[in-house]
């Protein structure tokens, strides 16, 4: 194992186990606006790492570059459709969640 | 280890797709299919099938995801019986089981390791002017279902105008929404170029006219959805002719060889290559067109149901 | 223009060609546009039958590719008598729609027809299952925009009950069609026919394709769709889908099954559909008396129609062969001037119960006329095409030592002679005076006696039908 | 148990799962989606055939046809939705429209 596969494989364990945090804050959470947390900032950075790890590992620059453009897609677009949920649930009257509520 | 996740990823198919059709509310099926989608696009990925995947994530998952979710607002959640249900369910079973049985033994019975066609394919890929072999089995050896195909779109477009005829032109206001106006202006650039891209691509590696088709027909649902552009109508030239210039081009590249000795889609050795290219970049316009024309442009009335505006 | 490659080719390409231009130039030029494709592809279907007279079998591979490879054209006698019938009976339906249907619903049905003439044609020619399959969902799709071209709740409730019974049917038929390609690498039916071997793979193969065009056909246990699809749809629709979308998936599955599946599979599959054939006889004619609705009565009258054609499964000979198809294209003549006669009475009179026929023969005597021409046939009363085909039907059931299937041919056609003489009973009675009766023009009524008296001339003229179904018949 | 077996199996279960869905419900668009499903299983069970190539690329045949099978599908679906929502719309008009004020927004069929 090549300190580079070594690296590589950090970065890919590191993404899955974002990726696991945010899935089970997506199931945790109580309401719309703390489950979008979840799923656009901690999934995204899952895919970073993973992308990161993917990268080290690919043949050419070309493939790494290409997968660093994947990410980028991913950040845009769940920049803006986060936003749009958050929106469309706060006009549907979602109200949010106000803290510990009594059992 | 791939076994694990190939066995994985075939167990998980079938159980979401029953757990698709099990959930009493509709909206959760329509998740749970767009979920469904992206496994399956996963599974074409690992059988080394990227023009599928390409195919099944953009208009499988995301043009047919937005638009059973589109729907969903005009259809009544019509209250299930949910005892006439339960009581057949193990019918069902019984059912799903045995034709799944009944259907394994003939698979298992195909010999293993049959190459199929792909040697004749790879045998006969130069002379067919395209190097990547889906596309030429695609467009040349089996040109004749693509271009009943693109019929076959057309006619659905046309079904689906047809009966929803009602559509927005683009408002102004949504102009001035900060959110979707931003997303728009920096998507646009970025969906054409890959679009392009795909349909060049498609000459020596996956792409092609369906995946960019959908690509671009992606771009032009967010445009609709944000009511910035109305949905494409028939009575307007302009979309007639993106519509059918595909497809009249197509014809007439099949039909020429005919006048002169030749045979249908017959496609002259030197210029085999430019003359795919050229029908492919024409056909991913109306491939385009007609994926948009499913989307109506229309708001949902909410009639009956008072939720909060 | 005369090479082989050619001939073959326009009967397809002309439909699809109008098609495009009557969806470009929009409302004014449609009708002329669709004239002209119409009588291109009568020329040209008709020239291409001509020529399989004179020549024999005509093959072609299309894009010059092998046939592993490449698609496979294949023109017989049996495609050339198909190509005539669609070239004859749909136009003259379309006619009578022009009429029927509004304006807008023109700039619509035209072009949907000839996408399904283009359908058709492309099934009837190809020799390639996955092509079959990708004409079969052509049509299916096009005939559903069909149905819902008027958009009222009835026309939509019926596209999308065909829609989805007609979708699952063609999976299967893929789901068939997968599987032999797994097994043999191929998908040309002829290469097919010589490498099936009784086996797992094509038994179960053999099941899923015929399932599957049994539910689009429809045969008897699958065809709950038939009577509210037929009865919501606008009335020339369903002729078009009674008379040749229908028979389309039939042509299929007697293709593939004789040539490809008869041979491997043992007799006693084909006794089944010969018994599923037999039961829908009856139930269609039964149900097609109880009715009380003009429409449904014919709508019940196809099933049993439907029924007798899937009597050739059973006597797998070529009189068989020849008689089912005589009576596919008799049926489709006859059963389309029918519905079109309804139609016209529809459209004079506005009402569709059977009551309301009551005294317009006076005023009709075209459509009756062509109505009792239509029901003669599908009796199959001498000098009518429906007579020669069940004389064949009865011959063979004779000749193979299957007395049976005579017994269900001729309760079969005393149950028709039923329910058409009741239609046609009523319209002799005295005109009650308060029906006012509107004046429909010429043209629609010379439409469905034009139907009917092709299903005459079918009686009457029998042997070049027969004599160009005899060239190619494998058995 | 080769990788394309397990496949071909799925896309199977996945007919199956799909067919019999298709005939025990009634809500049309949970029939629209079961007959998304078995177009999948269909195409799924195509694809894992072409994979069955010992060594090398797999077979292209089958992906050309799966692709034509994807278009087909979606096109029948599209179709199915459009016809589905102009229904209930019409249907929602008739119940609602008795005692509904004049539609605002020019909304007629």
């Amino acid at each position: 194992m090549s300190p580079l596969e070594l690296l590589s494989a950090a970065f890919l364990f590191a993404g899955a186990a974002f990726c696991l945090a945010g899935t089970v804050g997506v199931l945790r959470f109580p309401d719309v606006y703390c489950r979008l947390h979840a799923l656009t900032k901690v999934d995204n950075l899952g895919l970073g790492l993973v992308v990161v790890g993917l990268a080290l590992r690919s043949s050419s620059w070309a493939t790494a570059l290409k997968l660093l453009l994947v990410w980028l897609f991913v950040l845009i677009s769940s920049a803006f459709t986060c936003q749009l949920i958050a929106r469309a649930a706060l006009r549907r009257g979602a109200v949010p969640w106000g803290g510990r509520r009594e059992p | 280890m791939d076994g694990l996740l190939d066995g994985c990823l075939a167990l998980c198919l079938p159980l979401l797709a029953y757990l698709v059709l099990r959930t009493e509310s509709l909206s959760q099926a329509v998740v749970l299919f767009v979920a469904f989608g992206l496994l399956s696009a996963l599974g074409w990925a690992r059988l080394e099938a990227p023009d599928i995947a390409l195919v099944e994530a953009a208009v499988g998952t995301g043009l047919t995801g937005a638009l059973l979710m589109h729907t969903l607002s005009w259809t009544e959640e019509t209250p299930p019986d949910v005892r006439a249900r339960a009581r057949r369910r193990p019918w069902a079973l019984l059912a799903m089981a045995a034709l799944t049985l009944l259907l394994g033994w003939a698979v298992l019975a195909l010999p293993a390791d049959s190459p199929g066609l792909g040697l004749e394919v790879d045998a006969r890929r130069e002379d067919s002017g395209v190097k990547h072999p889906v596309t030429a089995v695609l467009l040349n050896f089996r040109g004749y279902d693509t271009l009943l195909e693109i019929a076959v779109l057309l006619v659905a477009a046309l079904g689906a105008r047809a009966v929803n005829p009602r559509s927005e032109r683009a408002s102004s206001e949504a102009a001035k929404d900060p959110l979707t106006g931003e997303l728009f202006r920096m998507m646009t650039p970025a969906l054409l170029l890959v679009a392009g891209y795909l349909v060049w691509v498609g000459d020596h590696g996956p792409g092609g006219a369906f995946q960019a088709g959908a690509i671009l027909a992606g771009g032009g649902v967010v445009a609709i959805l944000t009511s910035r552009m109305g949905t494409p109508r028939m009575s307007s030239l302009r979309v007639r002719w993106a519509l059918l210039t595909g497809p009249l081009l197509f014809i007439g590249v099949a039909v020429a060889p005919l006048f002169s000795g030749g045979r249908l889609l017959e496609f002259p050795e030197k210029y085999a290559g430019t003359l795919i290219f050229i029908v492919e970049m024409a056909l991913t316009v109306t491939i385009a067109m007609v994926l948009l024309m499913f989307f109506p442009g229309t708001r949902p009335p909410r009639t009956g149901r008072g939720s909060a505006r | 223009m005369t090479s082989v490659a050619a001939l073959m080719a326009w009967p397809v390409i002309l439909p699809l060609l109008g098609a495009v231009l009557a969806l470009l130039v929009g409302r004014p030029g449609v009708r002329l546009v669709a004239g002209v494709a119409s009588v291109a592809t009568l020329m040209a279907s008709s020239r291409l039958a001509w020529e399989v007279a004179h020549q024999g079998v005509l093959r072609q591979s299309i894009g010059g590719w092998g046939a592993p490879l490449g698609i496979e054209w294949r023109a017989d006698g049996l495609a050339a008598l198909m190509l005539l019938t669609i070239a004859l009976v749909g136009p003259l339906i379309s006619v009578h729609a022009l009429d029927h249907l509004g304006d807008r619903e023109d700039r619509e049905f035209l072009p949907l027809w000839l996408f399904v003439w283009c359908a058709l044609n492309a099934l009837v020619l190809s020799d390639d299952a996955f092509n079959l399959y990708v004409t079969l969902e052509l049509t299916t799709l096009a005939a559903v925009a069909l149905i819902a071209v008027r958009r009222d709740l009835p026309g939509l409730d019926a596209g999308l009950r065909y829609l989805l019974f007609a979708l699952p049917g063609s999976l299967c038929y893929l789901l068939g069609i997968a599987l032999l390609y797994g097994a043999h690498a191929t998908l040309d039916v002829g290469t097919l026919a010589q490498r099936v071997q009784p086996g797992p793979v094509t038994w179960v193969a053999a099941g899923l394709v015929t399932v599957g065009l049994c539910l689009k056909t429809p045969l008897f246990p699958l065809h709950v769709w038939l009577p509210p699809t037929y009865t919501g749809a606008p009335t020339p629709v369903t002729a078009l889908l009674s008379a040749l979308i229908s028979k389309g998936s039939f042509y299929v599955l007697l293709r593939l099954w004789l040539e490809v599946f008869a041979p491997v599979l043992d007799a006693r599959v084909g006794q089944l559909l010969g018994v599923l054939g037999a039961v829908a006889v009856l139930w269609g004619s039964f149900l097609a008396l109880s009715q009380t609705q003009l429409k449904r009565v014919v709508a019940y009258s196809s099933v049993a129609q439907i029924g007798y054609l899937f009597l050739v499964f059973p006597m797998a000979t070529s009189g068989a062969r020849a008689g089912a198809i005589y009576l596919v294209v008799s049926h489709a003549a006859a059963k389309a001037s029918m519905f079109v006669a309804v139609g016209n009475i529809h459209q004079a009179v506005g009402i569709t119960a059977l009551g309301g026929v009551q005294g317009l023969a006076y005023r009709m005597p075209f459509t009756f006329l062509a109505m009792a021409l239509g029901g003669i046939s599908l009796i199959g009363i001498p000098p009518s095409g429906g007579f020669i085909a069940k004389w064949l039907l009865l011959n063979e059931s004779i000749g193979t030592r299957q007395w049976w299937w005579a017994l269900v041919l001729l309760a079969g056609s005393l149950l028709a002679a039923a329910y058409v003489f009741r239609i046609l009973r009523g319209s002799f009675l005295p005109l009650p005076a308060e029906v006012k009766v509107r004046s429909i023009p010429l043209r629609n009524e010379l439409a469905p006696l034009a139907l009917a008296l092709i299903a005459l001339v079918l009686g009457l003229v029998p042997w070049f039908p027969l004599e160009l179904l005899a060239i190619g018949a494998s058995r | 148990m080769n990788p394309w077996l397990v496949y071909a199996l799925s896309g199977v279960a996945l007919f199956s799962v799909g067919l019999v869905g298709l005939f025990s419900h009634q809500h049309v668009v949970k029939r629209i989606l079961a007959s998304n499903i078995t177009g999948s299983g269909v195409l799924l069970v195509l694809v894992a055939l072409a994979r069955r190539v010992p060594s090398g690329p797999p077979d292209p045949v089958p992906h050309a046809l799966v692709l034509t099978g994807i278009v087909v599908s979606v096109s029948s679906t599209a179709l199915g939705v459009a016809l589905a929502r102009r229904m209930a719309r019409l249907q929602a008009e008739a119940t609602h429209s008795p005692e509904h004020e004049p539609r605002s927004d020019g909304e007629g069929p």
